[in-house]
């Protein structure tokens, strides 16, 4: 054979293989993404339709009562805000906080930095669930019970930003610290001129992964506050599932309807997000 | 001085210009400062992690030495919460139930995200759409995951027994006893296979691409150099997946809460699940709460610590 | 005029006499009383309170409620405009919680100060008995100027057995279990009501109600982890968790394993659905769509099943045991939290939800029966399924109450969850009776 | 108008300066006095302690022990602001987020200088350094020896007391590395200042500095200028890291105002005999006819032609390696039996410790 022949068939071989793995990746694709599509049919379905069999695959005229009555009826859009005054609070706190321990952790000598971080080490996988009781003894003691901070505060405790902050600081070249150093800045001036901009992918994974888990959090957010204006979207959502009987067609609603904006969120920051954070977190 | 001199004893000593003391001095306002610094940068985190992680655990030292509840009145006990343990009726249960699902779960969720990650790494184009469908159950607050579960699972409508209805089967009860544990874990797979599956592409990614072209060279098949390359070069990056993977697998409740009750019967009830019912049963019995919490929380602790041994090992080794 | 406005009067003039008051203030004070004695005289016309408050009240009052029905927060609303027509200043605000974490919620809500009254369950009295949080109401509740009223409560017995403080006013009682019966498939089984008097023509009405891959006879266990089910079962066996002096285990007893064994029977049978395959959502709809011929479930089921069904159906109590027929139903309280500031407000508030119209009302709308003896004559049986009503006589015949121990939710919770597992044949009923007994000694402490 | 404009002293005085880390010790007592507008060179292979003793003098590490006077003033416990000095690093460290103009004029603006003079200031340095055309763009925008050139922009717009170079040059291919050095040594006359910069490349330093400080394992072996340090090294050290090829060196005794080891040779009557080392630079070697007075017979192992020279590698008959430098229109031939000459004028002589024994040539 010849080389041009050889060439050919190792094009189509490449591009046999290519499709393959399309395949195998649609497939899987699909059925990760299916319950979605599932539940987002339901939503557009009236309750008898629903329990309808053999279930109709595609709700025509769509029914759109379930998002009407989530809407207006529910608290779902005060649950919305919640969800996104409180996880937006968090992260700009979080790192803001994180990165500065981080930069403290990877870049000025004092003493108890390596038991500070050895501590945060150890801690880092502690689940909040075990925690609940004294956490809220502790909140309570405080005095803010039912207030925004005892949702907002808890969270920054979490010490897996610091420790990523601290990864990605030590990064750096220290050369550049030591330029500015020579060049007048003050060390606040160094965190914050130097340092900020330059691990700017680092904060955006930080942010993401603390965002998404504000959105998600439920098992604190249900112990920490008791009235109705305070609640987040999951406890909101738990507590309608509770209350509200077997009405597949809000819940359905309610689950597209909280999928949307984290979605979009999610959808808009992947890019920087996917490739770097993990790339990073594989540093730990 | 001593320009010209071209061999440099040890100088001797006090030819300084400063008395030592006031070097000393110096040095020690230098040194201040830099403490103060440090603290000062990391004080704000700092003071959220002692009062709302480090305090917390402590607490749970406290009350697992306690008896009582939030609402009445408490007393100490001693260790008494841990001797009862393991006469609790259901306890062993709730050992198991956890075992089993982080046995059934973890591996498909390992396994599964790895040969996702094999063929997403590879793949020319349309990467970006399959790690954001890929991605998207990632981001599923459990509350709402288990909503949809538990509408697929509908014995009478669901989708699972539309499936089997359609390939010509008796509908399957999936939160019976028999299944129920494995649909949570299954679940669970569905919830985290695409976040591990992510991490272990930007692992891949970062793999000597040199040692693929000579490996090629070198006539190795595919399998070949997933065998003998991919595989030993992300030794470490599984290990760290392993051990994360089962602590998450370890504090498995949100979902098992809203989807099964812990039931039916003791079927799904988990360690922190039956850490729930003792905290927030009727009598909050917080103290035996603790003592289980605190019993999770040394295992998870001991298997951090095991991975950062082993994690170590690696800046050693080369 | 109520004896209530007198005492409100009598103070007030003897506060000018002693000069607190002003002159203008005891005019002021006076004006007010009239005004709101007019008020309910003229606007609230349509029922008659059984006292009124004569304070001018104001504030702000929170409260945590369970939920009952669907409507739950839209009822305490209804409630709360009749307050204000009285009460204009007095604003409201509801929140739920869930019954899951119920004792949870409360307990952090009253220990933090987060709301004003709480809506509690019997099945925790004894804990709250035990501590300080909630405001100890039995001066309110035993001032002789209240004794007309508390004679119009029920259960008082039940609430003095838990100890000496009196914390909460009655609300309603609510049986924990009972048979929603579709009484067309009796019918067709060759039955009638009566199939309910004894276990076997239950079990054949049951199997003769089966049609496999279309209808189930019974279906239980639909609460997972729930309650009440196999406890009353136990108790018409002539056990109990404790014996009556709460001093030994009252679980393993012969009776007990063996309507254990009945009813593991009907699932070994396939005359009730295996456990999970119906939840307590989803449950009211199968029973509502005909695939479970008889659903049991707690009376709050009753607010969910549409208002008009297509068959004939009846609540019936569990068939007897080898003692008695029994049924299982406990009480729900309004509490305060020691911690609100205007104690004076609260009681105003809680009476005035379960004075008898506001009762019947809420009840009513909730599933449950009131706890006011009243409640029949302020319009109670309006709104629920007339099978509620229907009912009530045969439940009040067969109602046994929780016992007097604080552990009993978690022994409770626990034990079902055991007991269910030797439905799902996980272990046997001699087992699973067995382990029900060493969890009461461990969680009594016995 | 800073205090050093004034001052006529010492640019920079070490006086005792030691740097431990724990129990390693990385300086060992240094002392150096600097001339104002003096080009010093700190050489030494890596390791040395050069590097951290530029960072000591910058202020970026603390010391251990001694004194620091930068025109006079005690800059122990100045910051590194404080100093007056500018550092040029090996990796330029600039930043990457900022445009050239804005790197530039960064340490000017932080000083709260007139936006108007710092543009002014970033301008004149820039067309002194030929970046004009670069001033937007970003430092990944840019070649190796662009990037260069802003690093030393960036401390030129300074006008530092003292410059500091931490190896500047090495992260530049050879033909920008020999531009860049002549540059650098014009730029130097040109401003005037004090320089001190760190290099483990002799080229370097023998032909930029005007002295070397030379240094291994934290101890300085030699100070002195090229010529100094090229003829006179302090030590064996000194004398194999000066010099390509580096300097022969023989072990043997003297007696009777003989060498007396692998092979024999005549020495100048005045070295005190004894346990020796004997040194002489390849250049000095000469290859003589056989016969000749103290000619030692050799035989050619490898010849090695870089261009305007060659390297003989002989070996003696008594087995000593010796490295010879001649022309490179010699004939030379591997495998060619020779004679050669160590002319005793061109010997150093070390003693047994390495250190060099001073001898007086002329006499």
């Amino acid at each position: 054979m010849t080389a041009e022949q050889h060439a050919r068939i190792r094009v189509r071989q490449r591009r046999r293989r290519e499709f393959g793995r399309h395949l195998v990746l649609g497939l899987v694709a699909f059925i990760l993404v299916a319950p979605f599509y599932y539940v987002l049919l339901a939503s557009l379905k009236d309750s008898t339709e629903i329990f309808s069999y053999p279930p109709k695959l595609l709700p025509i005229p769509p029914y759109f009562g379930n998002y009407r009555d989530l809407l207006w009826n529910t608290g779902f859009l005060r649950w919305m805000f919640n969800t996104f005054f409180v996880a937006t609070s968090v992260t700009v706190l979080k790192v803001f906080l994180d990165s500065m321990a981080g930069y403290a952790l990877a870049k000025i000598e004092f003493t108890g930095r390596r038991l500070v971080f050895l501590l945060m080490i150890i801690l880092l996988m502690v689940p909040i669930g075990a925690l609940i009781v004294p956490l809220w003894s502790m909140v309570s003691g405080l005095g803010l019970i039912n207030t925004y901070w005892a949702l907002i505060l808890p969270p920054l405790a979490n010490p897996l930003g610091a420790i990523l902050m601290r990864q990605f600081i030590l990064g750096l070249p220290r050369d550049l610290e030591n330029a500015a150093r020579l060049d007048g800045l003050s060390e606040f001036a160094i965190y914050w001129r130097i340092v900020l901009p330059l691990i700017k992918p680092g904060l955006v994974v930080l942010a993401v992964i603390i965002f998404t888990d504000q959105f998600m959090s439920f098992t604190w957010p249900l112990i920490a506050t008791t009235s109705d204006e305070l609640q987040v979207l999951t406890v909101g959502i738990a507590a309608m599932r509770a209350h509200g009987g077997a009405n597949y067609g809000l819940w359905s609603a309610s689950a597209v309807m909280s999928l949307v904006p984290i979605g979009v969120f999610f959808f808009v920051l992947q890019r920087q997000f996917l490739a770097r954070s993990l790339a990073g977190a594989l540093k730990q | 001085m001593g320009l010209d001199a071209r061999v440099m004893p040890a100088a001797p000593s006090g030819r300084l210009r400063l008395a030592p003391e006031e070097h000393r001095r110096l040095s020690r306002n230098r040194r201040l400062k830099r403490e103060v610094l440090g603290w000062a940068f990391l004080a704000p985190m700092f003071l959220c992690f002692v009062i709302f992680l480090v305090l917390p655990v402590l607490g749970t030292v406290w009350w697992s030495l306690r008896s009582g509840g939030l609402a009445g009145d408490t007393k100490f006990v001693g260790l008494k919460n841990f001797i009862d343990l393991p006469d609790i009726v259901g306890a062993s249960a709730a050992v198991t139930n956890t075992l089993v699902f982080a046995l059934i779960s973890v591996p498909l969720i390992l396994v599964g995200a790895l040969a996702i990650a094999l063929l997403l790494a590879r793949i020319e184009r349309g990467g970006s759409i399959y790690r954001f469908l890929i991605y998207f159950p990632v981001l599923v607050p459990g509350v709402v995951a288990a909503l949809i579960w538990l509408f697929m699972t509908n014995v009478d409508f669901g989708l699972f027994n539309g499936v089997v209805r359609g390939l010509g089967g008796k509908p399957v009860v999936w939160l019976g006893a028999d299944h129920a544990l494995t649909v949570l874990a299954i679940l669970d797979v569905w919830r985290n296979v695409g976040y591990w599956a992510l991490f272990f592409v930007a692992a891949i990614i970062g793999l000597p691409k040199e040692l693929y072209q000579a490996a090629e060279l070198d006539g190795a098949s595919a399998f070949a150099r997933l065998r003998y390359l991919t595989l030993p070069l992300m030794r470490r990056i599984i290990f760290f997946a392993v051990v994360v993977a089962t602590i998450w697998g370890l504090q498995v409740f949100d979902t098992a809460l809203v989807l099964t009750s812990g039931g039916p019967g003791t079927a799904t009830t988990t360690v922190i699940y039956r850490v729930w019912l003792y905290m927030f049963g009727a009598t909050n019995k917080i103290g035996v709460a603790s003592a289980i919490s605190l019993v999770l929380i040394v295992t998870i602790l001991l298997l951090t610590l095991v991975q950062m041994r082993l994690l170590r090992g690696r800046r050693g080794g080369d | 005029m109520n004896q209530r406005i007198h005492r409100q009067i009598s103070a007030l003039s003897e506060a000018h006499h002693e000069a607190r008051l002003s002159r203008r203030g005891f005019v002021m004070g006076l004006l007010q009383l009239g005004l709101s004695t007019a008020a309910v005289a003229s606007i609230a016309a349509g029922f008659r309170p059984a006292y009124a408050a004569a304070k001018s009240l104001k504030g702000h009052v929170r409260f945590l409620v369970g939920p009952w029905s669907e409507g739950e927060v839209a009822h305490h609303k209804h409630i709360a405009e009749a307050f204000n027509v009285l009460h204009p200043d007095v604003t409201f605000d509801f929140r739920l919680y869930q019954w899951g974490t119920a004792a949870q919620e409360i307990g952090a809500s009253v220990a933090g100060g987060g709301h004003d009254i709480y809506m509690t369950t019997e099945s925790s009295y004894p804990d709250y008995q035990a501590g300080t949080r909630f405001a100890d109401l039995t001066a309110r509740i035993n001032d002789p100027a209240f004794a007309a009223e508390k004679a119009k409560y029920l259960y008082w017995e039940r609430t003095e057995s838990y100890g000496p403080k009196l914390l909460g006013l009655p609300i309603s009682w609510h049986v924990e279990d009972a048979l929603f019966v579709n009484m067309d498939k009796v019918k067709e089984a060759g039955h009638d009501a009566s199939f309910i008097d004894s276990w076997d023509g239950f079990v054949d009405c049951i199997a003769k109600m089966t049609k496999e891959g279309e209808t189930y006879g019974l279906g239980i266990g639909i609460q997972l982890g729930g309650y009440g089910e196999w406890y009353q079962r136990l108790r018409s066996a002539g056990g109990s968790y404790l014996t009556p002096d709460l001093k030994k285990p009252n679980v393993n007893l012969p009776d007990v394993v063996k309507v254990t064994e009945q009813m593991a029977d009907l699932f070994k049978r396939g005359i009730a659905p295996p456990l999970g395959t119906y939840g307590y959502d989803a449950a009211p709809a199968a029973f509502a769509a005909g695939k479970l011929a008889i659903l049991s479930s707690d009376l709050a089921g009753t607010t969910v099943l549409p208002k008009k069904m297509p068959f004939d159906w009846k609540l019936l109590p569990y068939p007897p045991g080898p003692v008695s027929q029994v049924n299982f139903n406990d009480v729900t309280y309004y509490m305060v939290n020691a911690k609100s500031p205007d104690q004076d407000l609260m009681w105003e508030v809680i009476s005035f939800w379960t004075n008898g119209a506001n009762d019947a009302y809420w009840a009513d709308n909730s599933g449950t029966y009131p706890a006011r003896i009243d409640a029949p004559q302020n319009g109670y049986g309006t709104n629920a399924v007339p099978q509620l009503a229907e009912a009530l006589p045969l439940f009040e015949k067969h109602a046994v109450g929780l016992e007097n121990f604080p552990q009993w939710a978690t022994v409770e919770g626990l034990a079902e969850a055991e007991i269910q597992n030797c439905y799902t044949g996980k272990s046997t009923p001699a087992e699973a009776v067995a382990n029900v007994e060493k969890i009461v000694i461990h969680e009594v402490g016995l | 108008m800073t205090p050093t404009d004034t001052y006529s002293g010492p640019a920079i005085e070490l006086i005792e300066v030691a740097k431990h880390y724990g129990k390693v010790t990385v300086l060992d007592r240094v002392d150096l006095t600097v001339a104002p507008g003096e080009f010093i060179a700190l050489l030494g292979p890596s390791g040395c302690g050069k590097s951290t003793l530029l960072k000591l003098i910058a202020g970026l590490d603390e010391l251990s022990h001694g004194e620091i006077h930068i025109a006079g003033r005690l800059a122990n416990y100045l910051k590194p602001a404080e100093r007056d000095v500018a550092m040029v690093f090996q990796n330029y460290a600039l930043y990457p987020h900022m445009t050239v103009r804005e790197n530039m004029g960064f340490p000017l603006k932080m000083s709260g200088i007139a936006r108007d003079i710092v543009t002014a200031k970033v301008d004149e340095a820039a067309s002194l350094l030929q970046l004009d055309a670069q001033l937007d763009r970003f430092p990944d925008e840019l070649s190796g020896g662009q990037r260069q050139r802003v690093a030393l922009g960036r401390a030129i717009v300074r006008e530092p007391y003292v410059f500091l170079m931490d190896e500047p040059l090495s992260n530049l291919d050879a033909l920008l590395r020999v531009e860049m050095r002549a540059e650098l040594v014009r730029l130097h006359k040109r401003v005037g200042r004090t320089t001190i910069y760190v290099t483990h490349d002799q080229v370097e330093a023998m032909t930029m500095a005007n002295r070397i400080v030379l240094m291994k394992g934290g101890v300085v072996q030699q100070v002195g200028t090229p010529a100094e340090i090229y003829a006179t090294p302090a030590n064996t050290f000194v004398a194999t890291f000066v010099g390509s090829p580096p300097m022969n060196l023989f072990k043997g005794r003297i007696e009777q105002a003989r060498f007396r080891g692998a092979f024999d040779t005549a020495v100048p009557a005045r070295v005190m005999p004894g346990d020796v080392t004997l040194g002489i630079r390849p250049e000095h070697v000469e290859i003589v006819e056989a016969g000749e007075k103290e000619a030692l017979a050799a035989t050619i192992d490898l010849v090695e032609r870089v261009g305007p020279d060659a390297y003989l590698r002989l070996t003696t008959q008594g087995r000593a390696t010796v490295t010879a430098r001649v022309d490179g229109a010699s004939r030379a031939k591997e495998g060619e039996r020779v004679a050669l000459r160590l002319p005793p004028a061109r010997l150093c002589f070390f003693d047994a410790a390495g250190n060099r024994m001073i001898v007086d040539k002329e006499g």
